[in-house]
């Protein structure tokens, strides 16, 4: 995770403070964590009170959650969907299976570390971690924002070369009719 | 100033000449024809200014009543008699090329014994005249029906024969009632004199007279020769039939009624039976599949039509039914010839394979379309003007029956739109019928060459094509003729009796 | 005499006709000939304005009535729609024919059918008015299939429901010359009230059966949608623009010219239900059903056809509602109408000369290569549709206002029914055409040539400007009222005295441009944008390119369907069917009257001899 | 009804050369020569009714270098489970295809030529539908070592936080290799 | 002076207002779920967090135009509602104006979604027009008929016939089948629970806001929380006599809405077609009585 230290505006503090009150999460169940989900929703937990609730679509997202193992075939539409989303965007690995590979660490068919492939914020322990985890992790990510520390999706843009090769090492080439590098000139990322 | 009888002797004495020739120069023959009627035609046109004055009275010296020719020439005569020999001369210029094989000496002969007969009838003055012309007339149509010699023909005449013949009989027994009871054969006498005649014979007389004339003047019970006949005859002689024979008798029938035997019941009788074959004929000719089995039904709709103007006996409407008697003689002769050349190129009488012969013969086609548009009544064209008065006339006779009857004649030229721009949607289409690219003519052997009929059969086509469209302009001068009929047939009229 | 702009117009169009038939092959040649005509006159219907009141004598005479002309506000009113989207129509189609096939005879029946429906507009007597009434019809069917082929069959379609109709006219205007004796409108006028009630009521029923035959009324339009959209484009908005609209014309004619109020409420059945009522009530049906069919169209053009139907509908209610703003709703409607529904139209013939295609189902995002046509069409839809600023909403408004103030709830209803069918249908328009994604295959396809582009401008600015100031427009709708004896409609420049309504036009536009700007600045509070390719979209994490087909046209309305297909029973076309299959079977029940054997036809003979003795007998 | 014991009697005696036993009640396990497995299935389907091919495996006998492929043939009506076993060779495996008789063996066969490379001759659609980006070897051969494969291709963190050593001291868990 | 005032902060106050209610909502959603939801200024922050989205995309420039439209029509719509103290543009627009008004920002979204390519934004936008289809004809019969009862469309002084009698010159008290049907028409035209058929996060992705990310949801969401109070205010000047002042105005507001949310939350989503079905048979029903009891 780079520690670009932007040089931030008084407004953009503020804004800080305010926007973290209010993250959207995509509720993409790529592994065997999104069972989880549901009691961090209803009432029990209910992570709607910081502000979090589920969105479909990438574009509305602010938060991927990758909740488990990822085989090949899956993450090429993870990384279309992630390069589908709006910055700022923040990767939260579920479990050991993101971190080292996990359960599946001998597989042929699953990815080993997830930060080869994405920038990732947050890492979940667990194999699969409860509720009471993941709102500690919803917790910690909002406390990241209001300090302006949760910039891991400025990585994605300043090295995509890394995150490129390592991508079309896995599955070779694909195209999500998206262009990072443009991105970031026009942006100004 | 000549003599009216010249009218009669010149065709009559072409005719014996024609045979004369015939066996030397058969060519001629035809050429000889088309001389005569172009000569009566002159003539005629010289006796208009002074018939419209006083009408002309010609008895030959003395002879006795049966037997001399007693002629009246009032304008109303001389209209029809115009009407006669116009289209007449167009059709013999047509059947130059439409007729060539060996027995044209005899369609020729037979050609001018029709005319001589229908100008007779309109002429004469005398009733047993009038038997001997419409004897002349018919039997010279029963054998040009039968010039084609082909099965169909054959059967189509004898039945008009025999039915042509009872009706001839019927007059004769009229006029035998007539002329025992009143021992005068003059028209004009009788009309004196016809109200002695106790009221049953008179009535008797009537009768057998409409049916004897109304066979050939193709009423509604009476008419079922016409669709055999009209479809089966060459089509220069069905354009004659259709085009002047028909309204002559009709008219003769008027005159006669209206000068004897005007009860106002007949007037009824004759409007309600006049819409009853327009509605037939329209009907009928819907569901026609031979071209001219259409254009036959088509002519008993118009005569329908014609004889219910006629029948309401007022000025207006008999001035509006002379109008579409010209328009019909214009626009039916030209649908007959236009149809008969394209028989001969695709030798089929299927409208089914005339599909897209518009596109080979367009000349004809054009005018097919402009003779329909007149029929049915579309503005520019003439027929639009004697469709219009004849509607303005019966509506405004006041009487409810006439606006009801009316209703019914607009009905049927509704349907009568239909079916003739089905046949024409036909004519235009894109792709060609087989009949239609097999079709060759002397033009050309390609399939895109035009079939279009030689320039002899065209002339009359375009001739009658352009009275449709041009006849606007002089419609002032045919509507004075036409009044001045109108004029010397109400002269004619006897009390209208209960 | 022959020096007045209403000689020289009739006389122009005639030229107009003659010089197509000289130059029946010879295609430029005809297209700059016509184009120069149509554009005189155009400028000699600006100075008509100035002769109103003025009448013009023929020397011709048929059947004792002179052929007269006159030129009243209504007259210019519409020669003044009639001229200018003829010229609109020859620009556009300058460009959109050149080297189609069989288009020879195009401008030389255009010149007819504008002859006949100008010699209409102007007649100043019925038997002029019916001549070219016919002469009118006429030219529309021939103008209906041009493109031969799969268009002959709803032309003759046309041909039977038109020559019925006009057979109609012709029973009421002989009744009424019956009566009259005369074919002027004057005396018909003066003497109609002297009328005895039975020959009034049937004249009034005939004329009107026959004008609603014309303007596409609801039992009587099944005939418009299939021939006005199988002809050439261009076309379909010439026809759809005006020639329904001569019907209109015709009621107005005749409720106004020869009716009148009063006498209309005379004809009470129960109660409130009299004459006007039962035609407004067509009227409405005329909106609704129409409007609805329009929306499962799969054609663009015949969805725009059935909207021709549906709009007319507002044009019956508003005339026939005895208001005055209503009346002056009705009238400005026609105008209204004109205008956006030429725009669509011009809009998806642009469409189609590009693709080739007017198919609803097959079209998609066409905007990224026609912006042009899209702007033209979103103008023509949000008129159609009646949203303000455009001026479909100023008539209808008109025509609303007229309803509640009357008291006829069902009625407005009705009206509002058919606004929300219309805004469906319009937008599916829309979308399928040029929303959505563009198919691989009209990726190279450019903007329209500019000669085409210019219409769809010219009437994008007439919608909206006279959306904005009606003032004009409404000041020529008050004196055509008052050129009826009706009582004119209370108009400011910009929309209706506040006396009678509260409607200014300028202060919505204002106000809402005034939002646009609000609403662009905050799109500018957020960071910049970028525009992306189509194949960037949300797919469930499905990879997208052009091999995929990823579009929403087909059965667009699906929940629709469902209400509504129990309801498709298709009664119109059972109806024409079953009349066609019964004047076949009478033809087959005649014809075999004529047996063919000897025996019958004499006995026929007999059977007439004894009838006609029998019948005289009696009677003597 | 006929029950387990008459059908292997009636196996034995058309099909002499295979070894047919009874695992267990309705279950029969039937072991062919490869060449008469078509006849044997053509025969079990038309003449005794069984509808059913629930199955088709592949086990890897890398000793013995060849596959042996399971049919699962099932009948609703005898409640029978009969397993025809067959062996082919190994290092260039092929078999024809019985999807004329059963629809379902097109994908079952599918999955075996993915998994384990074998063609079967007249089966249009063997194309690959798990693992499409796949480019090695067929990755349920025993001779595929997957955890070898994975430590090559795959990267590993070298993941030694401070607090998973202090865990591990005072865990009672065995170490995990 | 004060009505150059009040056009200026009129939009903003309307915006402030439409927050409150909508935090106030799903307030209301989480504790009818027995959760403890989120805090009232929640949609605020959503709406403060979608403007402040760096990256943004959009597919064509009708896209961005018809979001500019969306939310111009319904500032528009806005300015010609009367509230208490501000009804200077109802004296250039009736009610009828204001319904045609109302289908701008619908027309704008439309366009804007369909430009985006996406069959879910289409599908949205399909059911979204049905739907409008559906509610409106009851809506504007009601309106029809209250209009005939008033003599006059134009809202302030159909606002000051109500007011004339007090509580029984509601529109709800003189007829109260138009009243009832018009609340069950507004509740359609507020895209709550029974008849939330367009945006349906189940079926179509959030119907037409797939595609809509960054500022252009931000933009939307203005829109629905400005559109909110738009509908309450009308029905309340049509049928809850109007508001004297700012208290009363505020409190019918919030019970409207709670009366509203109360439905919501306990109903699933119905199909188009039944959702259409419902509304052309009770309320439709409704609407007719009142009309024919109001001519009759």
């Amino acid at each position: 995770m780079s520690e670009k230290l932007t040089q931030r505006k008084a407004w953009d503090i503020v804004l800080d403070k305010l926007t973290k009150r209010s993250l959207w999460m995509l509720h993409y169940c790529t592994g065997c964590g999104a069972i989880e989900l549901p009691p961090t929703m209803t009432s029990r937990y209910d992570m709607e009170r910081f502000g979090i609730s589920a969105m479909v679509t990438p574009r509305q997202a602010d938060i991927l959650l990758i909740t488990g193992y990822l085989s090949v075939k899956t993450l090429q539409r993870v990384i279309l969907t992630y390069e589908q989303m709006q910055a700022p965007k923040y990767v939260i690995g579920f479990g050991s299976c993101t971190i080292n590979g996990g359960m599946y660490w001998n597989s042929y068919a699953t990815i080993k570390s997830l930060d080869q492939y994405l920038p990732v914020e947050l890492y979940i322990a667990g194999c699969m971690p409860r509720p009471e985890a993941i709102i500690s992790s919803f917790t910690e990510l909002i406390d990241r924002i209001g300090r302006g520390e949760a910039n891991s999706w400025q990585d994605y843009y300043d090295n995509y070369d890394f995150y490129k090769k390592n991508q079309e090492h896995v599955f070779g080439e694909i195209n999500t009719y998206v262009d990072i590098k443009d991105d970031k000139v026009k942006f100004g990322i | 100033m000549v003599n009216p009888i010249m009218l009669i002797l010149i065709p009559l004495l072409t005719v014996f000449l024609i045979n004369l020739v015939n066996i030397k120069w058969p060519k001629f023959s035809a050429g000889l024809s088309f001389l005569a009627i172009a000569l009566t035609t002159g003539m005629a046109f010289t006796l208009l200014p002074e018939v419209m004055q006083a009408p002309i009275e010609v008895v030959i010296a003395g002879t006795k009543a049966p037997i001399g020719i007693n002629l009246l020439i009032g304008p109303l005569g001389l209209m029809l008699s115009l009407i006669i020999l116009v289209t007449s001369l167009l059709v013999s210029m047509y059947s130059f090329s439409y007729i060539s094989d060996e027995r044209k000496g005899m369609y020729s002969g037979l050609f001018l014994l029709l005319i001589v007969g229908s100008l007779g009838m309109v002429m004469t003055g005398d009733i047993f005249n009038l038997f001997v012309f419409f004897e002349i007339l018919c039997i010279s149509s029963y054998i040009l029906v039968a010039y084609q010699r082909n099965e169909h023909s054959l059967e189509a005449s004898i039945k008009y024969l025999l039915l042509g013949s009872i009706g001839s009989l019927f007059l004769l027994i009229s006029i035998a009632i007539l002329y025992r009871g009143l021992g005068t054969l003059n028209i004009a006498d009788i009309a004196a004199r016809v109200g002695e005649l106790p009221p049953s014979t008179r009535i008797a007389a009537a009768a057998f007279f409409t049916i004897g004339i109304g066979v050939e003047a193709a009423i509604f019970p009476l008419n079922s020769w016409l669709p055999d006949a009209h479809s089966s005859a060459p089509s220069s002689i069905s354009a004659m039939l259709s085009g002047f024979v028909i309204e002559v008798a009709l008219v003769v029938l008027i005159k006669i009624v209206f000068s004897l035997f005007a009860f106002a019941a007949l007037f009824w009788l004759l409007a309600v039976v006049g819409v009853v074959s327009l509605l037939i004929g329209e009907f009928a000719a819907y569901r026609q599949e031979n071209i001219k089995r259409m254009l036959a039904y088509s002519s008993i709709g118009q005569v329908g039509l014609i004889l219910f103007a006629l029948s309401l006996g007022t000025e207006a409407a008999t001035r509006a039914a002379f109008l579409q008697i010209i328009n019909h003689a214009a626009a039916k002769s030209a649908l007959f010839l236009v149809s008969g050349y394209m028989i001969i190129r695709t030798g089929s009488y299927q409208i089914a394979d005339y599909r897209g012969i518009a596109r080979r013969m367009p000349v004809s086609g054009f005018v097919f379309f402009l003779a329909v548009l007149s029929l049915v009544g579309v503005p520019p064209l003439f027929g639009f003007f004697s469709k219009f008065s004849i509607v303005m006339a019966a509506v405004s006779s006041g009487s409810t029956g006439a606006t009801v009857l009316t209703g019914l004649v607009l009905l049927g030229t509704v349907v009568e739109a239909a079916y003739f721009i089905r046949v024409l949607q036909h004519f235009y289409q894109r792709e060609p019928a087989k009949a239609v690219t097999a079709a060759r003519s002397e033009r050309g052997a390609g399939a895109e060459s035009s079939i279009e009929a030689p320039i002899a059969a065209m002339l009359p086509v375009l001739a009658f094509a352009l009275f449709l469209t041009g006849g606007v302009l002089l419609l002032g001068s045919i509507t004075g003729l036409a009044d001045a009929a109108v004029q010397d047939l109400f002269a004619r009229l006897v009390s209208v009796l209960a | 005499m022959l020096t007045e702009p209403v000689a020289l117009m009739l006389l122009l169009s005639v030229a107009g006709v003659v010089l197509n038939i000289i130059l029946y092959r010879l295609q430029s040649l005809q297209m700059i000939v016509s184009f120069l005509v149509f554009a005189a006159m155009l400028a000699l219907n600006l100075q008509l304005y100035g002769t109103i009141g003025e009448t013009l004598v023929l020397p011709v005479v048929v059947f004792g009535q002179a052929m007269s002309f006159a030129v009243s506000p209504l007259a210019f009113y519409f020669t003044l729609m009639i001229t200018s989207i003829t010229l609109l129509t020859v620009i556009f189609s300058l460009e959109s024919l050149r080297g189609k096939a069989c288009t020879q005879a195009y401008y030389l029946w255009l010149f007819l059918k504008t002859f006949g429906m100008l010699g209409v507009v102007f007649a100043a007597d019925l038997l002029t008015f019916f001549l070219l009434w016919e002469l009118m019809t006429w030219g529309t069917f021939f103008l209906m299939q041009q493109t031969g082929g799969e268009s002959f069959s709803p032309a003759k379609k046309y041909v039977v429901y038109a020559v019925s109709s006009s057979m109609l006219l012709f029973l009421g205007i002989a009744l009424i010359h019956a009566w009259t004796g005369s074919f002027s409108f004057r005396e018909v006028a003066a003497a109609f009230p002297h009328m005895p009630e039975g020959m009034m009521l049937l004249v009034v029923l005939l004329m009107t059966v026959g004008f609603a035959v014309e303007s596409a009324m609801f039992p009587l339009h099944a005939w418009l949608p299939e021939s006005y959209a199988s002809t050439f484009t261009s076309l379909t908005s010439y026809l759809s623009g005006i020639s329904t609209r001569m019907g209109i014309y015709g009621l107005i004619l005749l409720l106004f010219g020869f009716v009148g109020h009063e006498l209309a409420d005379r004809f009470q059945l129960i109660g409130v239900i009299n004459l006007r009522y039962i035609v407004s009530i067509f009227g409405a049906l005329t909106i609704i059903i129409p409007t609805f069919t329009a929306l499962f169209q799969h054609d663009a053009k015949r969805l725009v056809t059935w909207h021709g139907i549906g709009q007319g509908g507002y044009m019956i209610l508003g005339i026939f509602s005895a208001n005055a703003l209503g009346i002056a709703g009705g009238i400005f409607h026609i105008f209204n109408y004109m205008t956006y529904v030429t725009l669509i139209l011009f809009s998806i013939a642009a469409v189609e000369y590009r693709t080739g295609t007017s198919n609803l189902n097959k079209l998609g995002g066409l905007i990224k290569r026609q912006p042009v046509a899209f702007l033209g069409l979103l103008f023509g839809i949000i008129g159609l549709a009646g949203i303000p600023p455009m001026n479909g909403f100023v008539s209808k408004w008109f025509i609303y206002k007229a309803l509640i103030t009357e008291g006829y709830p069902f009625l407005a209803i009705s009206a509002i029914i058919g606004t929300l069918g219309t805004i469906l249908s319009v937008y599916k328009l829309i979308h399928n055409i040029f929303l959505g994604q563009l198919q691989p295959e009209y990726n190279e396809i450019k903007e329209v040539p500019f000669l085409m582009q210019l219409p769809i401008w010219v009437l994008m600015l007439a919608v909206f400007a006279t959306g904005v100031f009606p003032g004009p427009i409404l000041s020529l709708i008050a004196e055509i009222q008052s050129s009826f004896g009706l009582a004119p409609v209370p108009y400011t420049m910009t929309g209706v005295d506040p006396a009678a309504g509260t409607l200014d036009m300028l202060v919505i536009t204002t106000v809402f441009i005034g939002g646009l700007l609000l609403a662009w600045i905050v799109f500018l509070l957020g960071h910049k944008r970028r525009h992306v390719s189509q194949y960037q979209n949300y797919a469930a994490g499905h990879f997208l390119d052009e091999s995929i087909p990823y579009n929403f046209n087909y059965n667009f309305y699906t929940g629709f369907e469902h209400i509504f297909n129990p309801m498709k029973k298709k009664v119109i076309a059972r109806t024409e069917v079953a009349v066609s299959s019964l004047v076949e079977a009478a033809g087959d029940y005649l014809r075999r009257i004529y047996t063919g054997n000897l025996a019958t036809y004499a006995m026929y003979i007999m059977a007439a001899l004894v009838v006609t003795s029998l019948f005289l007998k009696e009677l003597i | 009804m006929i029950n387990e014991v008459e059908l292997m009697q009636q196996f034995q005696k058309e099909f002499p050369e295979s070894q047919a036993r009874i695992k267990r009640e309705r279950r029969i396990e039937v072991l062919l020569p490869a060449g008469r497995l078509y006849e044997f299935a053509v025969r079990i389907q038309k003449k005794l009714n069984f509808q059913h091919l629930s199955a088709i495996s592949c086990v890897d006998w890398i000793d013995d270098g060849e596959y042996e492929l399971v049919y699962h043939f099932w009948s609703y009506e005898l409640n029978v489970l009969v397993d025809a076993k067959i062996r082919i060779d190994r290092e260039n495996p092929h078999f024809e295809t019985i999807t004329d008789l059963w629809q379902p063996a097109k994908f079952f066969e599918r999955d075996i030529h993915e998994m384990f490379g074998v063609v079967f001759e007249g089966n249009e659609d063997l194309e690959r539908y798990i693992l499409t980006e796949w480019k090695g070897p067929p990755p349920m051969r025993k001779d595929f070592v997957s955890r070898d494969f994975a430590h090559r291709f795959y990267h590993y963190k070298d993941y030694e936080p401070q607090w998973l050593t202090e865990m591990q001291q005072h865990s009672s868990g065995g170490q995990d290799e | 002076m004060s009505t150059v005032l009040w056009i200026i902060f009129y939009p903003i106050i309307a915006f402030a207002i439409g927050v409150i209610l909508l935090g106030y909502g799903r307030k209301f959603n989480a504790r009818v779920q027995r959760r403890y939801g989120p805090p009232i200024q929640q949609v605020f922050y959503d709406i403060l967090k979608l403007m402040s989205k760096r990256t943004n995309i959009s597919h064509g420039w009708m896209h961005d135009t018809a979001l500019v439209m969306l939310l111009g029509g319904t500032l528009l719509t806005l300015y010609f509602i009367p509230v208490p103290g501000f009804d200077f543009f109802s004296g250039y627009g009736d009610f009828l104006v204001v319904m045609y008004i109302l289908l701008i920002p619908s027309l704008g979204m439309a366009l804007g979604v369909g430009e985006t390519a996406n069959p879910n934004g289409s599908i949205g936008i399909s059911r979204a027009l049905q739907m409008l289809a559906g509610y409106d004809i009851p809506f504007a019969l009601t309106f029809i008929g209250m209009a005939i009862l008033a003599g006059t469309t134009n809202f302030s002084e159909i606002i000051a016939l109500q007011q004339a009698e007090g509580i029984f010159g509601w529109g709800l008290m003189t007829n109260p089948f138009l009243g009832v049907a018009a609340l069950i028409a507004l509740h359609g035209m507020m895209g709550e629970k029974p008849f939330e058929v367009m945006v349906a996060p189940h079926e179509i992705a959030t119907g037409p806001m797939t595609e809509m990310g960054g500022k252009y949801l931000g933009m939307m969401m203005i829109q629905h929380a400005l559109n909110v109070v738009i509908e309450l205010t009308i029905y309340i000047n049509l049928f809850l006599g109007g508001a004297a002042n700012w208290a009363s105005y505020l409190v019918k507001l919030f019970v409207l809405m709670t009366l509203i949310l109360s439905v919501n939350a306990l109903f699933g989503r119905f199909r188009v077609d039944d959702a259409v079905r419902f509304m052309w048979k009770v309320p439709l029903v409704l609407a007719v009585i009142g009309v024919l009891i109001i001519i009759l």
